[in-house]
């Protein structure tokens, strides 16, 4: 564990999920969940857990956003709030 | 009434906030649950099973009963989906 | 210095909760049915984060087995070198079953809005009213 | 250019590419036992690269190559060739899932492939059904 990269991370997680609650556009916020995804992986690989890293990247970041990104398109990309 | 979904978030955070605290530090070699079990598994396991990796030695052999189940869940889930959208399509066509 | 070690390492303590803080805004504030499903990822991941903590360790490698430092002899294993792999195994398979969670909330996402035309919680309840 | 038909390099890149995803997602699926890898992130790794088969082709050309039912029955084999392999360890008279039973040498490493194979199966075949689902939901 380096602490230091440990914050950052922890920091910028944060910051994807505010933006990715906040901001209105439907598609910036699944992309932006995505990031929030690999982040966290980078976050894990930090902590030692390369196997939840691993799974991570390719179901969080990589499978979980192309089915957001489905539904998105073919419902609305705007959002009231 | 507008703001209470706030109120709700702000006092369960800080009620979780309080209850986290008396955690064990991240990365505290002694703390309960790398004393309990573990220990067993990492000392044992590569003698036992002749698999280097921990993560799939648990997973696949100590603890398989759980694997099943989480894969009958994802099973679960596909037929669920499949059910959902497949079976609107049938109930449009009648 | 212990004031500080033991400052560091509730970082991720701290962390998880206003993650989960951010999700629950999300899930109960928000109007907008896929803002609810992103806050609900992001809950998941923050209970994720807490339990693949408790796994980490000071000065501890991953928890893959060395080899080969003396052939043929099994290497003597300590359990405070390697980071403990049972909290990762349990969140290993539940990351696998959000998939299929989320992809039976979209799912009934895509009917809701055959059905109603909307995504937004409270022109889907007028509809839900009008139609009956 | 039709509205639904995509550029050419971006067809001929993305067919390129697919063997060799899918050839990755067996080499994690097989190698799971040394490095990080294994039946969940293996099988992940084999769905995504149909999914990327259908983003650079267009959907109809992954149709193409597999039936719904095979899709479905696929799902089902890989929980079955799981819940199986204990009731063959029952048959050997050691407990449910117990593969030190099998008549192999290092047997319960032979038992664990199995195992992560079966895994691999049940979720490369339950992603791309979702997939499916969605997208060819009108």
């Amino acid at each position: 564990m380096i602490w230091q990269l440990d914050l950052i991370l922890l920091g910028l997680t944060v910051a994807c999920a505010l933006g990715a609650v906040q901001v209105r556009d439907l598609l910036t916020s699944v992309v932006l969940l995505s990031a929030f995804s690999l982040f966290m992986c980078l976050l894990w690989i930090e902590m030692g857990a390369v196997d939840v890293a691993f799974t991570e990247a390719a179901v969080g970041a990589g499978v979980t956003t192309v089915l957001f990104v489905v539904v998105v398109l073919k419902t609305e990309r705007e959002s009231q709030d | 009434m507008r703001y209470l979904h706030l109120v709700v978030t702000t006092l369960t955070g800080l009620l979780l906030i309080m209850g986290s605290l008396g955690m064990p530090a991240t990365g505290d070699p002694d703390s309960p649950p790398s004393s309990h079990v573990s220990p067993r598994y990492i000392e044992q396991g590569y003698k036992e099973t002749a698999v280097p990796n921990m993560v799939t030695f648990v997973l696949a052999d100590y603890r398989s009963f759980d694997t099943l189940g989480e894969v009958t869940v994802i099973f679960t889930g596909a037929m669920a989906v499949l059910l959902i959208l497949r079976g609107a399509r049938s109930e449009a066509e009648e | 210095m212990a004031g500080l070690a033991d400052l560091i390492g509730q970082f991720n303590n701290v962390t998880y909760v206003v993650l989960m803080m951010i999700g629950f805004y999300a899930m109960t504030g928000k109007r907008n049915l896929v803002k609810k499903l992103v806050g609900m990822n992001i809950f998941q991941w923050s209970i994720i984060l807490f339990v693949v903590s408790l796994s980490a360790k000071r000065d501890a490698t991953i928890p893959i087995v060395l080899e080969g430092n003396n052939a043929g002899a099994l290497p003597a294993l300590e359990a405070a070198q390697y980071v403990n792999p049972l909290p990762q195994v349990l969140m290993l398979t539940a990351i696998v079953v959000g998939v299929a969670i989320t992809g039976v909330a979209l799912a009934l996402l895509l009917r809701i809005y055959k059905r109603y035309g909307t995504l937004e919680e409270d022109q889907l309840l007028e509809r839900i009213r009008l139609t009956g | 250019m039709k509205p639904g038909e995509r550029d050419i390099i971006i067809r001929t890149v993305c067919r390129l590419l697919v063997p060799f995803v899918q050839l990755f997602g067996l080499y994690v699926i097989m190698h799971g036992h040394s490095s990080p890898g294994g039946g969940f992130q293996g099988g992940a790794i084999i769905a995504s690269s149909f999914i990327l088969l259908a983003m650079g082709g267009g959907y109809d050309e992954v149709k193409r190559r597999f039936s719904l039912g095979a899709l479905t029955a696929t799902t089902s084999a890989g929980v079955l060739l799981y819940a199986g392999l204990g009731v063959v360890c029952l048959m050997l008279g050691a407990n449910y899932l117990d593969y030190a039973a099998l008549p192999v040498s290092d047997a319960r490493s032979v038992g664990m492939l199995l195992i992560e194979i079966a895994v691999g199966i049940t979720v490369t075949a339950a992603i791309i059904s979702i997939f499916h689902d969605l997208v060819t939901f009108e």
